[in-house]
C-alpha cells in the first residue's frame, strides 16, 4: 500500500497543500468508505462520483439542501413585484377604462402575476445552486491532478481536505485513505 | 477504522447471500453497457471530426432559413399587406405558425419536468434533446407574434418600459399576457436545460485536447467537480426547476389559448381551449420528439440508450393524447349544440362542413384516426410507420390550429362581412423558413453539445446503485 | 358655421411650361396650419411629384417645405419654418376651417352647397341649410366632387393646334380668331352638356344672335328631364313626396339616381319617419314597378318586377283600372301582361282610396305616352297641386346630337362631355370629329385622360383645360328653381378656363370675365323675384329667395302605348349609369369608384344583371358554401370562389351591335332584362379608373369594366328589346364588397310591419337572442338616459366596472360629491326605416376623415377601408331560405360603422393600450400608439375596424408591394384635400369611426373658450354634427349627448322601436338602430303581415320568436 | 484563417486551464454587467427625451426680433402680434404687415429690419424658424387654454425675457399630462394669461386659488387619447 515514493509525501514548506485525494474501483466501494469517512467525524472532505450516487448524501452526512427557501423567498418576491407592477401602471399612473373592466383586480393580470412568480423563482434557484456550489470557480487545485480527470467518466475519488482538523499531516491522511481500500492516493497541491 | 472495515465486509457476506427476486423490469440502457462506453458514446458524437452529412444539412438548413429572414425583411419593409391577411382574418398563418411552434415546444418540457416528477427514468436518454428542442422551437414561435404586428419597431411598447409618454402597456389583454408567458418559458426553459448540462459539458471539458474545446467547454462548464456536495445542491435545484417548469409548460399553454378563448368570436369562446391546447401541445410535441429521434438514433447507433422501451412509451402518450384531442373536437360540438346559441352552432358545422371543410377533415385524419395505429405493438415496433405517422401528427396539429384560427375568423356574427382567407408566397416561404432556422440550432445542438445526459444515463444503470454487485 | 362672401382672387396668368399653383400655394405657404400640416408624419416625405412639373414642383416646395431637413442640429429634428402671410388677408384665421355657399352643377338641377375650405383651400361639400328642401344634405357625387378638383390627372394645360401647351392668354387669341373666322356660323355647330345656368343661356343666347347659322346642340346619355318634355318643352313635374300617403312608382329611381335625389329621399324620409304607433299608421306606403333592383323598389313596401318595355302596358292597365274606379273616361287600349292583374287592382283601389294623397311617378326614359297616361292618372287621383305640381323652367330649346351630326359641322365646338365616348353608337361621333376642318374642345380632362380631348389633339384641333366649379364663377337653378351661385373657392390651381369664359370670349361681345356676366344676370333674375337681395347677400346666403319656376298647367294629350314582345329570345337591355363612374364623367374620381353599387356591392367596374330565372335557362349555378341542411347556409346569388366573386362572362347582342360583360346575378330583377351600366371601359382614361396593370407598365392605359356604349342608340339610347346572349366560356374576377347576401336568419337588422308595431312597440328589443338579454339601450331598460350613458350594469360580472360617473383624475375633483362634472356623453341613433341606402354617408365620412382609396387589386383582397359599411341583405321568407335563389326578395340596409361599445370587446384584448375609452364614452382610437396587432379587429363583432395593410397614403394603388426601393409620397394636390384636423394614418395602424372626434373637440373647445371663467361648458344639442349625419339626405342618422333626455339623439333612442345589434354580448352598443317599418298591403297578392327577415329568424330561432313574443319585460334581471 | 485555426486547434497541457485569478473574473464581470446596464438606463432616461433634446433649442431667426424688449420693455401684449390665440387652434405668427403697422414709422430704415422691407415689398412671406413643435398627431388648441386661465408662460417659459426665443419646456406627453392632472398649480385669473411676470402670492396661495378655479370653471382636463389625439 505504501509505495508512494518520499518527495510526494514530504510537503515542501513553500506550498500550500489542499489535500489528499485517492480513487475507489465502484459505486459500492466508495459508497461505504464514504459511511466511514462521515462516522471518523470528518468535516471537510468530499466524494468525487461522474453521477449523483443514489444515497450519497446521506452517507456522507450532508443536510438537506437549502435551495428550496431561496426558490420560495424569489417566488414570493415575483408575486408582489407582479402586483406592484401591474396594479401601478393600469390602475395608480395612468388609469384608462378598458371595456369598462376594473383599473385593477386580481383576476385580470393573474397570468401576468403567474409567469412573474415562476420566472423570479426559477432566476432564485438557477443563481442560488451557483452560488450555494461556489460556482463559477474556473481554477481549482484538483484540476491539477491527473486522475482527476477520469471523475467525469467513470471514476470515483475521495478528496480529504487539509483544513479540516483531523487532517492533521498527510500521512495520517495516506493511511487512513489506504485503510479505506482506497488507490492510488496523492497529494493535492493548492 | 478496523470496526468499521468489518462491518462493510459483514455487510458484503449479507449481500452476497441474499438472491433479491428477478423483477422483470426493461433495462435503459441494453447490453450492459460501462460508463466509459456511455461517455465514448455521448463525448464521441462532439469530439468526432465533423461528419459530411452534418455539413450538407447545415448548409441545406440555411438556405431554408433564408426564406423566413428574407420573408420578414420584405414583411417589416412593406407592410402586413405582403401576407394573405384581410378583413375579417386579421390572423392568418402567422398566430398558426407560433401557436404551433411553441406547442412542439412543449413535449421537451413535459419529458424533462414533468417525466422527472414522476421519476420516469426511461425519460433520462431522451430529455436533453427534447428540451433543445423545445428552445428552439420557442425560437422559431417567437418570431411569429413579434413580426405580426404592423409596426414592429415599436414592439417594445409591449414591455412595461418608463417612457417620457408616461403610457404603459394594458395588461388585460392576452397579448400581453402572451408577452410574459412566452418569454418566461424561453428564459425558465434556457435554465432547465443549460443547467441540466453543466456535469456533461464538464465531461466534454475534461476530455478536451485542444485549445478551443478547452477555453470553450470550461467556460460552459463553469468548474463543475462532480464532488457530491455540488450533486447535493445540483440535484435539488434541478427538481425545483422541474417542479417550476411543470405549472409554467401548463400555463403557457393555457395563456396561449387564451388568446382564442378570452375573445368573443364564435369557435374561439370555449371554456375547453385550455386542457384542449395543452393536450394538443403534448401530443404535437411527443411527436416532433420522435421525428427528430428517431434519424438521430439511426444516425449515431443510439439503440442501446435509446431502446424499443422509451419508443413504445412514447407512442403510448402520442395515442392518449391523441385520443384527448379528438375527444376535444366532439365535445366542441357537442356544447355549441347544447348552447343553443345559433352564432356558436354555426361556427361549428361551418368549420366542419364550411367553405374551410377540408382543413378540418385534414386535421381530424391526422390527429384522431392516425395515432390509432398505435394499438397495435406491430406498428410501434416498425419506426418508419412511427416516424411517418408522426409526420402525420405533425401536419394534423398545424392544420388545427389553422381551422381554429381562420374558419371562426373568417365567418362570424354579420354574415356582411364574411371572408375567406388564403396565404401568399410570403407567407409560405416564411412557415417553411422557420424549419430550416430549426434545423440549424438543431445541428448546432447535437454537434456541439452533449446529445445525451451522460451523468443521468449512468445513474440508471444497474453499476450505479451502491447496493448491486 | 359661417358662410361668408368670396372675395374673387385677382387671376394671374402663369407661366407655359407648366401648371402653376403659385397662388392658391403661396397662400397654402404662408399658413402655419398649412405647416403643421405639411409636417405631418404621415403625411410628409413629399420627396418625389410625378404629375407636376419638376421645375414649378421645386420652386413651390422650396417655399413650403423648407422644413425638408436642412440643418441637423445635433440629433434633434430638422428645422422646422413657419410662413406666416405677408398681408394678412381677411377673415381667414389659420386652423379655423370657412364656409363658402356655392352649389353642386348638374343637368337638370344643381345642389345649394357649402363648402368648407381651410385657408382657401375646398376639403369639404357640405349641403346649404339655406336651401330647405335639401337642408344640410348632399349626394355621394357631391361630395366626391371635391376629389376632382385635386385628381392629379386633371387637365393642367390647353394644347394648341399644334399639339403644344399654351397658356390661357394664347387661348383667348386663338378662340377669337376662331370665331372670327367663323363668320355667320354656317357649317358651324356647338356640342355642349345640358346646363341649369341662366348665365350659360344668356350667353348661348349671345353666340346664336352672333352666328345665325349655327347649331346649339345638347346631349347627355342620361336625360333626366325626357319625362318632363314628354308634357311640354319647358315644363316640370314636381312630385311633393312628403305629402303623399301612397307612392306608386314606374321605373322611376328618385331616391337612388338624378339631380333631384337628394330633395326626393329628403320629402320621402320626411312621409315615412314614424316614431310612434300612431305616425306609423300615417306612414307612405310606395309601391315599386321596375325592371331593375333600384334603392327606390329597395325602400317599397310592395314591389312588382316588370321589364321596362311593359311598363307602358302597365301604365294603360292601370290607368284603366283608375279611370273606372274614378269614374274618368279611359280611352286607351290597355295590351296584355303576363302579371297577377290583382296586383294592379289592389294597387289601384289603394291609390283612390287616398286620393289627393296618392301619387303616381314614371322614370323620365319611358315613352312620352307613359308620361301623358301618369299625367291624365294623377289627375284623376286628385293629386295635382297636393302632391304633384307642375312648373314652367327657363330651360331653353336646343338641337340634339343627331340634328347636330345632319349638318355636317365644319366647325365643331365641344363643351365638356366626352362625345367621342358616349355618343349614340350609330352617330359614330368621332368620324363627325375627324371630318370638321377646327374643333375646339373644352374639357376638365386632357388628351391622355380623355377621349374627345385625345381625338381632338389628334385632329390638330385646339384642346382648352376647363376650371373645375369649385375654380370658377358661374350660376344654375336647383331643382325648384331656386337661383343659386356657383363660387370659386380657390384660384385656378392650373391656367384654366372656365365654360362661362370660353362661351363669353366666343359671343365676342368684348367682356371675358365671369364675374361680370353672373352679376349681370343676378340683376335681372333679382329684379324679377318677389323677394330684394343683394349680389353680396345673394353670395352669402347661397340661395335667391323667391325664384322658384312659377305653377303651369298642362294637358295631357291621349296616347296610344305599345308592348314589344319580351321573352328569354327576345331579352330586353336596360342601360343605366353606373353608380360608380355616373355616364363616364366621374370614371376617374376614386372615392366614387369604390365606393360599391348598392345593391350588388360591386365597385371599381360595371356588370351585366340577369335575373335568376334568366341565369338559371344560361345554367349559371353558383355551388353553395355549405352542402348541408343543418347549418342552412345560404348559397351565393353568385360564384364566390376562395372569397372572390367569379362571373362568367355574357355576350349581349342588339340590331348587330355586341357587348361583352361579366354576368352578375340579381335578385329581383325583372325576368328578361338584362341591366348594364354605362361609364366604365374607357379608352383613354386617368389613373384612378385604369386597370392596374395597365398603369404600371406606364404605357397603354384601358379602363375598367366595360363599355356599354355600344349598345346606346339614338333611337333607344335607355332601353331596348330584341336583345339575345351567349353565355362565353371564360369567366372574370369582379370586385366587390359582400360576399353573402343573406342574414341567416339571424337578429342583426330588425324589421316589423306597421301591425307589429301597433300591437307591440318594443318588438325590435326583443327578437332572436336578444329575446333572453337586456335590451341595455332599448326603450324597455328602466334606466334613464343619463344613467344608461353613464353607468355599467354590473350583471354576473366578477367585479364592479368603472363607469362614466366617476370623477376624473384630477386630485382636486376627488371627493367633490355632485360638484363634480360629468363629462357628456355622446351616441348615435340609426333610422333604418328611413334609410335608403345611398352611400352619401360613405363618401362624406371619406372626405371627412381622410380615408384612403386602397384600388381594385385591394378590394379583391378584401381590405376596403370605408368606415362605414353598408350591409345589404336580402329576404326571401323561406323558412331555411336559400338553397333557391331568391325572385324577388325584400331588401334592408345597414349602415355599420364602430358602435362605440360601453363594454368594447376591442379595448380589452389592446396589449399597447391604443383603444381605450375616454369619460364622453367614445371608444378612441390613438393610432400613434397602435403597433397593429388586429387583435381589436379579430375580437370585433361588428367587424368594423379597418387595417393599413400596406402604405395607402404613402404609396401609389398598384405601387403597394415595390417593397423598400418602390416609390413613396402623395400627390401634391391630392395632399390639398386632406382635413388638417384629422390624421393621415400611415401603414400597420388599425383605424375606425371615432364619431368624427375632431368635430366633437371642436366643439367642446369652443364652448369651453367661449366659457372662459364659467362653469357653463357643455356643447348645445345640435353644434356637433358628424359627417355622415350631416350628409344624409334621409336625416336617418341623429347625433349628440345621449345623456341629456332633452336632445335629438336621445329622443330618437327613446323610440321604441330602438334596438343595439348584437346586445346579447353584452357589449352595450352607444350607436343603436330603430328597427325598419314595412307598411304593407295586405289585399295585395303575395303580401305577408311579417316582413320577410322575420320570418327567416322565425325559421331559423323559432323558440325565440314565440318565447319573445311572450315574454314582455323579460330579461331587464340581469341588468342591473 | 488557416492560422487562426492552427491557434484554435493547438494542444492544452492538462491540468488548471484557466489561471488562479479567473476565480475572481465572474463577479467582476456581473458587477460590472449591473453597474453599465443601470448607467446605460439612466443615460437613455436622460437624453434620449424632449427634456434634454429640444429644451433649451435657440435657433436664430431671419429677423433678430427681441421678445424681451418688445415684451418685457415695451410691455406689448401677446395678443398683438399672435392675433388668433384665441380663436384659433394656432397661435399664428404675425404676418409682416403687423410688423409694418409700427415699423413702417419706428425706424423704418434700420438696416435689422430689412427682411420686413424686403418682403413688404414682394409680398413673400418671412421664413421664421419654428421653436416650439409638438408631434404632429398631437392637436394642440391654443383657443381653450388661454381662455380657461392657462398662462403663455406654463409652456413657453418667460418669453418676454429672451431676446432669441428658446424652447424652456420639454413639451412632452408627461408634461402636458402633469398639467392636466394638477390643473390647479397652473390655473390663474384669466385676465392674468398675457401677463408672463405674474404668480401667486405663495405656492399655497396658488393651490388655493387654483382649487377655486378649477371648482366654479368646472375644469376637467382630459386625460384619454381623444383629448389630443385625432
Amino acid at each position: 500500500m505504501n509505495d508512494h515514493s518520499p518527495q510526494d509525501t514530504q510537503p515542501r514548506r513553500e506550498e500550500r497543500v489542499f489535500g489528499v485525494a485517492c480513487s475507489f474501483r465502484s459505486v459500492a466501494e466508495i459508497f461505504h468508505a464514504a459511511e466511514r469517512i462521515r462516522d471518523a467525524g470528518w468535516k471537510k472532505w468530499d466524494v468525487y462520483t461522474p453521477f449523483p450516487i443514489h444515497g450519497m448524501d446521506a452517507a456522507m452526512g450532508l443536510p438537506r439542501s437549502s435551495i428550496p427557501r431561496v426558490t420560495l423567498l424569489a417566488g414570493i418576491t415575483g408575486f408582489v413585484t407582479g402586483c406592484l407592477l401591474t396594479w401601478y401602471t393600469n390602475s395608480f399612473d395612468y388609469p384608462l377604462i378598458v371595456g369598462a373592466k376594473p383599473y385593477w383586480s386580481v383576476i385580470y393580470p393573474f397570468p401576468v402575476l403567474y409567469e412573474c412568480t415562476i420566472l423570479f423563482a426559477a432566476f432564485g434557484t438557477f443563481f442560488g445552486q451557483f452560488i450555494f456550489n461556489r460556482l463559477p470557480r474556473h481554477h481549482h487545485p484538483l484540476f491539477d491532478v491527473p486522475q482527476f480527470i477520469r471523475v467525469s467518466d467513470d471514476a470515483f475519488m475521495v478528496v480529504l481536505e487539509v483544513t479540516d482538523p483531523h487532517f492533521g499531516n498527510p500521512d495520517k491522511a495516506y493511511d487512513f485513505l489506504a485503510s479505506l481500500g482506497g488507490q492510488d492516493i496523492t497529494l493535492v497541491r493548492d | 477504522m478496523a470496526h468499521a472495515s468489518e462491518e462493510s465486509t459483514a455487510n458484503r457476506e449479507i449481500l452476497a447471500k441474499v438472491r433479491p427476486a428477478e423483477l422483470p423490469r426493461p433495462s435503459l440502457v441494453l447490453n450492459g453497457r460501462s460508463f466509459h462506453w456511455i461517455t465514448e458514446k455521448v463525448c464521441g458524437i462532439v469530439e468526432e471530426p465533423t461528419p459530411l452529412w452534418w455539413k450538407v444539412m447545415f448548409t441545406m438548413a440555411l438556405c431554408l432559413a433564408a426564406f423566413t429572414f428574407g420573408g420578414l425583411a420584405y414583411l417589416v419593409s412593406t407592410g402586413t399587406g405582403v401576407w394573405g391577411l384581410r378583413s375579417p382574418i386579421g390572423w392568418g398563418w402567422a398566430i398558426v405558425n407560433f401557436v404551433f411552434w411553441v406547442g412542439i415546444g412543449h413535449a421537451g418540457t413535459l419529458i424533462s419536468a414533468i417525466l422527472c416528477l414522476l421519476r420516469q427514468k426511461w425519460r433520462t436518454s431522451i430529455n436533453r434533446a427534447a428540451e433543445a428542442m423545445t428552445i428552439f422551437a420557442v425560437c422559431c414561435a417567437g418570431l411569429f407574434p413579434l413580426f405580426h404586428v404592423g409596426r414592429v419597431w415599436f414592439g417594445w411598447w409591449l414591455f412595461p418600459i418608463p417612457n417620457q409618454n408616461g403610457i404603459w402597456p394594458q395588461f388585460r389583454s392576452p397579448l400581453e399576457w402572451d408577452v410574459f408567458a412566452v418569454s418566461t418559458y424561453f428564459t425558465v426553459s434556457t435554465l432547465f436545460w443549460y443547467m441540466g448540462m453543466v456535469p456533461d459539458l464538464a465531461t466534454i471539458r475534461d476530455r478536451a485536447r485542444t485549445w478551443w474545446r478547452k477555453a470553450f467547454y470550461s467556460f460552459l462548464a463553469m468548474g463543475w467537480r462532480n464532488g457530491n456536495r455540488q450533486w447535493c445542491n445540483f440535484e435539488m435545484a434541478y427538481l425545483l426547476l422541474a417542479g417550476l417548469s411543470t405549472p409554467l409548460v401548463l400555463s403557457v399553454h393555457t395563456i396561449v389559448s387564451f388568446d382564442f378563448a378570452v375573445s368573443n368570436v364564435p369557435g374561439w369562446h370555449t371554456t375547453i381551449f385550455p386542457p384542449y391546447f395543452v393536450a394538443g401541445a403534448i401530443f404535437s410535441g411527443f411527436a416532433m420528439v420522435l421525428t427528430l429521434m428517431l434519424p438521430l438514433r439511426a444516425i449515431y447507433r443510439l439503440h442501446d440508450t435509446i431502446n424499443q422501451y422509451h419508443i413504445d412509451n412514447m407512442t403510448k402518450i402520442i395515442l392518449a393524447t391523441g385520443s384527448m384531442v379528438g375527444y376535444a373536437y366532439a365535445t366542441e360540438f357537442f356544447i355549441a349544440a347544447y348552447s343553443g346559441n345559433p352564432f356558436e352552432k354555426f361556427a361549428f358545422i361551418n368549420r366542419a362542413f364550411g367553405q374551410y371543410a377540408w382543413a378540418y377533415w385534414i386535421m381530424v385524419t391526422c390527429n384522431v384516426i392516425s395515432p390509432q395505429f398505435f394499438w397495435f405493438k406491430a406498428v410501434r415496433e416498425n419506426h418508419a410507420l412511427v416516424w411517418i405517422i408522426c409526420l402525420f401528427v405533425n401536419v394534423g396539429m398545424w392544420f388545427e390550429r389553422f381551422v381554429i384560427t381562420v374558419t371562426s375568423l373568417a365567418n362570424d356574427y354579420l354574415p356582411s362581412s364574411w371572408g375567406y382567407y388564403s396565404p401568399t408566397i410570403v407567407d409560405i416561404f416564411t412557415f417553411f423558413g422557420t424549419f430550416g432556422f430549426f434545423s440549424v440550432l438543431f445541428l448546432l445542438f447535437i454537434r456541439f453539445l452533449p446529445l445525451l445526459p451522460m451523468a443521468e444515463i449512468k445513474s440508471v444503470i444497474p453499476q450505479a446503485d451502491p447496493h448491486a454487485h | 358655421m359661417s358662410k361668408r362672401v368670396f372675395i374673387h382672387p385677382e387671376p394671374k396668368v402663369g407661366d407655359v411650361t407648366g401648371p402653376s399653383y403659385w397662388r392658391s400655394l403661396e397662400e397654402r405657404n404662408k399658413s402655419p396650419e398649412f405647416r403643421t400640416r405639411a409636417e405631418r408624419e404621415f403625411l410628409d416625405g413629399a420627396s418625389t411629384l410625378t404629375e407636376v412639373d419638376r421645375r414649378s414642383f421645386l420652386a413651390l416646395m422650396g417655399a413650403s417645405f423648407g422644413l425638408a431637413g436642412l440643418g441637423l442640429s445635433g440629433c434633434r429634428e430638422p428645422r422646422n419654418h413657419t410662413l406666416p402671410y405677408a398681408k394678412t388677408p381677411e377673415m381667414t384665421i389659420p386652423g379655423v376651417p370657412t364656409y363658402f355657399a356655392s352649389s353642386f352643377p348638374g343637368e337638370y338641377a344643381n345642389q345649394a352647397i357649402l363648402v368648407e375650405t381651410q385657408q382657401r383651400r375646398p376639403t369639404k361639400i357640405e349641403g346649404n341649410p339655406s336651401h330647405t328642401l335639401s337642408g344640410t344634405a348632399s349626394s355621394k357625387v357631391a361630395q366626391a366632387s371635391v376629389l376632382g378638383l385635386y385628381d392629379p390627372d386633371r387637365a393642367t394645360t390647353s394644347v394648341g393646334v399644334n399639339g403644344a401647351p399654351i397658356a390661357s392668354a394664347a387661348v383667348r387669341d386663338t378662340l377669337a380668331v376662331f370665331a372670327k373666322d367663323a363668320g355667320n356660323g354656317a357649317g358651324l355647330a356647338f356640342l355642349a352638356r345640358p346646363s341649369t345656368s341662366p348665365t350659360r343661356a344668356h350667353l348661348v343666347r349671345l353666340i346664336k344672335q352672333r352666328f345665325p347659322q349655327a347649331v346649339w346642340a345638347e346631349y347627355t346619355p342620361v336625360d333626366q328631364s325626357a319625362g318632363d318634355r314628354a308634357l311640354g318643352e319647358t315644363v316640370r313635374v314636381l312630385p311633393d313626396f312628403a305629402a303623399a300617403k301612397r307612392i306608386l312608382t314606374l321605373d322611376a329611381d328618385f331616391l337612388g339616381s338624378g339631380d333631384q335625389q337628394v330633395e326626393a329621399t329628403r320629402t320621402y324620409a320626411a312621409a315615412r319617419r314614424a316614431d310612434t304607433p300612431e305616425q306609423a299608421k300615417q306612414m307612405v306606403r310606395l309601391y315599386a314597378v321596375e325592371s331593375l333592383f333600384t334603392l327606390t323598389g329597395a325602400a317599397a313596401d310592395h314591389r312588382l318586377p316588370l321589364e321596362t318595355s311593359q311598363l307602358a302596358a302597365f301604365a294603360a292597365q292601370l290607368s284603366a283600372e283608375v279611370m273606372r274606379l274614378t269614374g274618368g273616361a279611359s280611352s286607351v287600349a290597355a295590351p296584355k301582361l303576363d302579371i297577377d292583374p290583382k296586383w294592379i287592382v289592389e294597387c289601384a283601389a289603394d291609390l283612390v282610396a287616398h286620393r289627393g294623397q296618392s301619387l303616381v311617378v314614371a322614370g323620365a326614359h319611358l315613352p312620352a305616352a307613359v308620361h301623358q297616361l301618369i299625367a291624365q292618372v294623377n289627375q284623376q287621383l286628385d293629386a295635382v297641386g297636393k302632391t304633384v305640381r307642375y312648373v314652367a323652367t327657363d330651360r331653353t330649346p336646343a338641337s340634339t346630337i343627331a340634328q347636330l351630326v345632319a349638318t355636317k359641322p365644319k366647325q365643331l365646338v365641344i363643351l365638356g362631355g366626352n362625345p367621342v365616348f358616349d355618343a349614340p353608337a350609330d352617330l359614330d361621333f368621332a368620324n363627325v370629329v375627324k371630318a370638321a376642318t377646327s374643333v375646339v374642345r373644352l374639357g376638365g380632362y386632357g388628351p391622355d385622360a380623355d377621349e374627345t380631348s385625345r381625338l381632338t389633339r389628334d385632329q390638330k384641333g385646339l384642346f382648352v383645360a376647363q376650371s373645375h366649379y369649385l375654380e370658377a364663377w358661374s350660376d344654375g337653378r336647383t331643382l325648384d328653381g331656386s337661383y343659386v351661385p356657383v363660387q370659386p373657392m380657390i384660384a385656378p390651381l392650373y391656367d384654366t378656363l372656365s365654360e362661362i369664359e370660353v362661351l363669353a370670349i366666343l359671343s365676342g361681345s368684348g367682356n371675358t370675365d365671369a364675374l361680370h356676366w353672373i352679376t349681370e344676370r343676378f340683376n335681372e333674375i333679382a329684379k324679377a323675384s318677389s323677394e330684394a337681395s343683394s349680389f353680396d347677400a345673394w353670395l352669402t346666403e347661397g340661395v335667391l329667395r323667391g325664384t322658384k319656376f312659377n305653377p303651369t298647367s298642362i294637358r295631357p294629350a291621349v296616347a296610344q302605348v305599345t308592348a314589344p314582345e319580351v321573352s328569354r329570345q327576345k331579352l330586353e337591355v336596360r342601360i343605366v349609369p353606373s353608380t360608380g363612374a355616373g355616364d363616364g364623367a366621374t370614371a376617374n374620381n376614386a372615392w366614387l369608384l369604390e365606393a360599391p353599387d348598392a345593391m350588388s356591392k360591386v365597385c371599381w367596374e360595371n356588370i351585366i344583371l340577369v335575373s335568376p330565372a334568366l341565369a338559371k335557362s344560361l345554367e349559371i349555378e353558383p355551388v353553395p358554401m355549405v352542402i348541408n341542411k343543418i347549418g342552412a347556409l345560404n348559397r351565393n346569388i353568385n360564384q364566390v370562389v376562395d372569397g372572390k366573386l367569379k362571373c362568367s362572362v355574357l355576350r349581349v347582342t342588339v340590331g348587330g351591335r355586341t357587348v361583352e360583360g361579366p354576368a352578375f346575378i340579381m335578385p329581383g330583377l325583372a325576368k328578361w332584362t338584362l341591366g348594364l351600366q354605362l361609364g366604365f371601359g374607357r379608352r383613354v382614361v386617368g389613373r384612378a379608373g385604369a386597370r392596374v396593370a395597365e398603369r404600371l407598365n406606364e404605357g397603354r392605359v384601358v379602363g375598367v369594366g366595360f363599355d356599354a356604349y355600344p349598345l346606346v342608340t339614338t333611337a333607344n339610347p335607355v332601353f331596348s328589346t330584341g336583345a339575345t346572349i351567349e353565355l362565353t366560356s371564360e369567366t372574370v374576377v369582379v370586385a366587390n364588397t359582400q360576399d353573402h347576401w343573406s342574414m341567416e336568419g339571424r337578429d342583426i337588422v330588425r324589421e316589423g310591419s306597421v301591425e307589429d308595431f301597433s300591437e307591440k312597440p318594443t318588438f325590435a328589443a326583443r327578437l332572436g337572442v336578444d329575446g333572453h338579454v337586456p335590451a341595455v339601450y332599448g326603450i324597455d331598460e328602466k334606466l334613464s338616459p343619463a344613467e344608461k350613458a353613464r353607468t355599467t350594469p354590473r350583471g354576473n360580472s366578477a367585479y364592479e366596472h368603472p363607469d362614466h360617473t366617476v370623477p376624473p383624475n384630477v386630485a382636486v375633483w376627488r371627493n367633490q360629491g355632485d360638484k363634480t362634472p360629468l363629462p357628456q356623453q355622446w351616441g348615435m341613433s340609426i333610422d333604418l326605416n328611413t334609410c335608403t341606402g345611398c352611400n352619401a354617408c360613405v363618401t362624406a365620412c371619406q372626405a371627412e376623415n381622410n380615408i384612403p382609396v386602397v384600388g381594385r387589386d385591394q378590394v379583391l383582397k378584401g381590405r376596403d377601408m370605408r368606415w362605414i359599411r353598408l350591409d345589404r341583405y336580402f329576404f326571401d321568407g323561406r323558412e331555411q331560405a336559400g338553397m333557391e335563389i331568391p325572385e324577388n326578395p325584400q331588401v334592408t340596409f345597414l349602415a355599420v360603422a364602430c358602435q362605440h361599445c360601453e363594454t368594447a370587446p376591442c379595448e380589452s384584448v389592446c396589449p399597447a393600450n391604443a383603444t381605450v375609452h375616454d369619460d364622453q364614452g367614445i371608444n378612441t382610437m390613438a393610432y400613434n400608439r397602435c403597433i397593429g396587432t388586429r387583435y381589436c379587429a379579430n375580437n370585433c363583432p361588428y367587424k368594423v375596424r379597418r387595417f393599413n395593410f400596406v402604405d395607402y397614403n404613402e404609396r401609389q394603388v398598384g405601387h403597394y408591394y415595390r417593397g423598400p426601393l418602390g416609390e413613396k409620397g402623395m400627390p401634391e394636390t391630392l395632399k390639398m384635400q386632406k382635413n388638417p384636423d384629422v390624421s393621415v394614418r400611415m401603414r400597420g395602424v388599425m383605424e375606425k369611426c371615432t364619431y368624427c372626434i375632431q368635430r366633437i373637440q371642436e366643439a367642446k373647445i369652443q364652448a369651453k373658450a367661449k366659457a372662459g371663467a364659467s362653469p357653463d361648458t357643455n356643447v348645445r344639442d345640435g353644434s356637433i354634427q358628424v359627417a355622415c349625419q350631416q350628409a344624409c339626405p334621409a336625416g336617418a342618422i341623429e347625433f349628440g349627448d345621449i345623456s341629456d333626455s332633452s336632445t335629438r339623439v336621445a329622443k330618437a333612442k327613446a323610440s321604441p322601436r330602438t334596438y343595439g345589434a348584437l346586445s346579447y354580448l353584452n357589449t352595450r352598443p352607444r350607436t343603436t338602430f330603430q328597427a325598419k317599418l314595412r307598411n304593407p298591403n295586405l289585399r295585395m297578392p303575395g303580401a305577408r303581415s311579417t316582413p320577410n327577415s322575420r320570418l327567416e329568424m322565425a325559421g331559423r330561432e323559432g323558440s325565440h320568436e314565440v318565447h319573445a313574443a311572450t315574454s314582455e319585460g323579460h330579461g331587464h334581471t340581469t341588468g342591473h | 484563417m488557416r492560422r487562426l485555426l492552427e491557434f484554435l486547434n493547438r494542444p492544452t497541457h492538462a491540468g488548471n486551464f484557466f489561471p488562479r485569478w479567473a476565480n475572481g473574473a465572474p463577479l467582476r464581470i456581473v458587477i460590472f454587467l449591473v453597474l453599465a446596464g443601470a448607467l446605460v438606463t439612466a443615460a437613455v432616461n436622460e437624453y434620449a427625451t424632449n427634456k434634454y433634446l429640444n429644451v433649451g433649442y435657440t435657433p436664430d431667426q431671419p429677423v433678430a426680433f427681441d421678445h424681451s424688449f418688445h415684451a418685457g420693455v415695451l410691455g406689448l401684449d401677446c395678443r398683438y402680434c399672435h392675433t388668433n390665440v384665441e380663436k384659433s387652434p394656432h397661435s399664428n405668427v404675425p404676418a409682416t404687415s403687423t410688423c409694418w403697422n409700427c415699423h413702417s414709422i419706428i425706424k423704418k430704415d434700420a438696416p435689422t429690419i430689412a427682411p420686413i422691407r424686403e418682403s413688404m415689398a414682394s409680398g413673400a412671406p418671412i421664413q421664421w424658424v419654428k421653436v416650439h413643435k409638438v408631434p404632429d398627431y398631437v392637436y394642440f388648441p391654443h383657443s381653450v387654454h388661454v381662455s380657461r386661465g392657462i398662462s403663455c408662460v406654463e409652456c413657453h417659459g418667460r418669453i418676454d425675457q429672451m431676446e432669441v426665443v428658446g424652447q424652456q419646456k420639454s413639451l412632452s406627453m408627461l408634461f402636458c399630462l402633469d398639467c392636466h392632472r394638477n390643473p390647479e398649480l397652473a390655473v390663474r385669473p384669466v385676465d392674468k394669461v398675457t401677463d408672463l411676470a405674474w404668480s401667486a402670492a405663495t405656492p399655497a396661495a396658488q393651490v388655493e386659488q387654483g382649487t377655486k378655479f378649477v371648482h366654479d370653471w368646472k375644469i376637467a382636463p382630459p386625460q384619454s387619447c381623444s383629448g389630443c389625439h385625432r
